[in-house]
């Protein structure tokens, strides 16, 4: 996760921490002719679903067919959207609310390009990643994540 | 006869009770449909993604000796 | 910088580093509605100016007027844009090529928003903070930054 | 007579040669920029943006004694 290819794509166990996040920062400092990153995190809210609150997402995942449907996403970003740099690491198990189980960076010579690649590519991979998200409920219940 | 692999993701490996099975016999992706839900009739109120040998396929596909296919429900990953 | 404040602005001396980014994303992780981070970093480029080489930006600032209008922009984040919390640090003083001299963090009930509201905070810094940019070039010579 | 600081940013406190002067019997920000010109030709190639006390102004405002001015080039933050 923390070389200095353009692309990579990981599943981290757990939630992701700012020490993931700051690795994967400097490991793109050596491009000088970027000069816009732009980072989504996804946290898991503490949701209400029929009055119990959302505790947790348990994450469970396709990985091969992710590897390479991200990678898809990653190519199309740099050829679409002029990205120097894809970086996709998402959470599988256990992450409680408040907690991080996305985050995706991308970096681009000029800014607007960069909001555009991110946004593209979080979109894309929010439909198309096999990834299923289970609700840990205060109940001690469950629900199966949908995504809007 | 074509024996294949066949995995449940999400609600699906719930439903099915186990990660996977094998089944026999089956020829193409909409016969795998219909024996799954002969086999689990619950899995008829979810949606089916599937996946022949890691490439998603929209139509129905013949199916090959020892192909790994992937049955999933709707995605909500993120 | 790293209080739980939903909103702050700092300057900071010299280029931003990764363990600043980590600092300010733990802080906001006590908002468990917030299901989504949208965070811009701006690098120094490296561009070629007349065949000369950017090194470094040496930024100054009007400190009292930034903070007073980033205030505004923050504030008008909020109510338009839905912002659970606003945090920028710019730097001041000289930033090398290739290092980080601007962050903008924006967290947000759901990713559309947070695209939005940090895109929002970044154009509209761009446009109304009182601060400059010199490039310092690779023949100890200088231009005065314009902003496009 | 109005006595105010003048503060010079960017590429202007270069050409003034020092970060801020003081100005005698101005009375509003027009008269300022005119009185600006005459001691520093070289500033008649930037735009000025001004500020009285922390308030952008977009028309000529009056100047009151010991106000604090800033007077800054087009920004180039970021």
């Amino acid at each position: 996760m923390s070389n200095n290819e353009p692309y990579s794509f990981t599943f981290f166990e757990g939630a992701i921490t700012p020490i993931t996040v700051s690795t994967l920062l400097q490991s793109c400092s050596s491009d000088q002719s970027a000069g816009a990153y732009s980072v989504f995190f996804g946290q898991v809210r503490a949701d209400e679903i029929d009055m119990k609150k959302v505790t947790a997402i348990d994450y469970s995942a396709n990985r091969e067919l992710s590897a390479a449907i991200m990678r898809q996403i990653g190519t199309d970003a740099f050829k679409e959207h002029n990205a120097h740099s894809v970086h996709v690491v998402h959470s599988l198990g256990e992450v409680k609310a408040g907690e991080l189980c996305l985050m995706v960076m991308v970096t681009c010579g000029h800014r607007k390009e960069s909001f555009a690649a991110c946004e593209y590519v979080v979109e894309r991979l929010k439909k198309e990643l096999p990834v299923w998200g289970k609700e840990l409920l205060s109940d001690a219940s469950y629900s199966w994540k949908i995504n809007k | 006869m074509t024996n294949v692999n066949v995995t449940f993701y999400g609600v699906l490996a719930e439903l099915a009770q186990k990660p996977s099975i094998s089944l026999h016999g089956v020829s193409d992706t909409d016969e795998l449909k219909q024996q799954l839900l002969q086999q689990y009739p619950d899995m008829a109120k979810h949606n089916f993604i599937v996946a022949v040998n890691n490439q998603l396929i929209n139509k129905n596909t013949s199916i090959t000796n020892g192909d790994q296919i992937a049955v999933m429900p709707p995605f909500s990953g993120g």
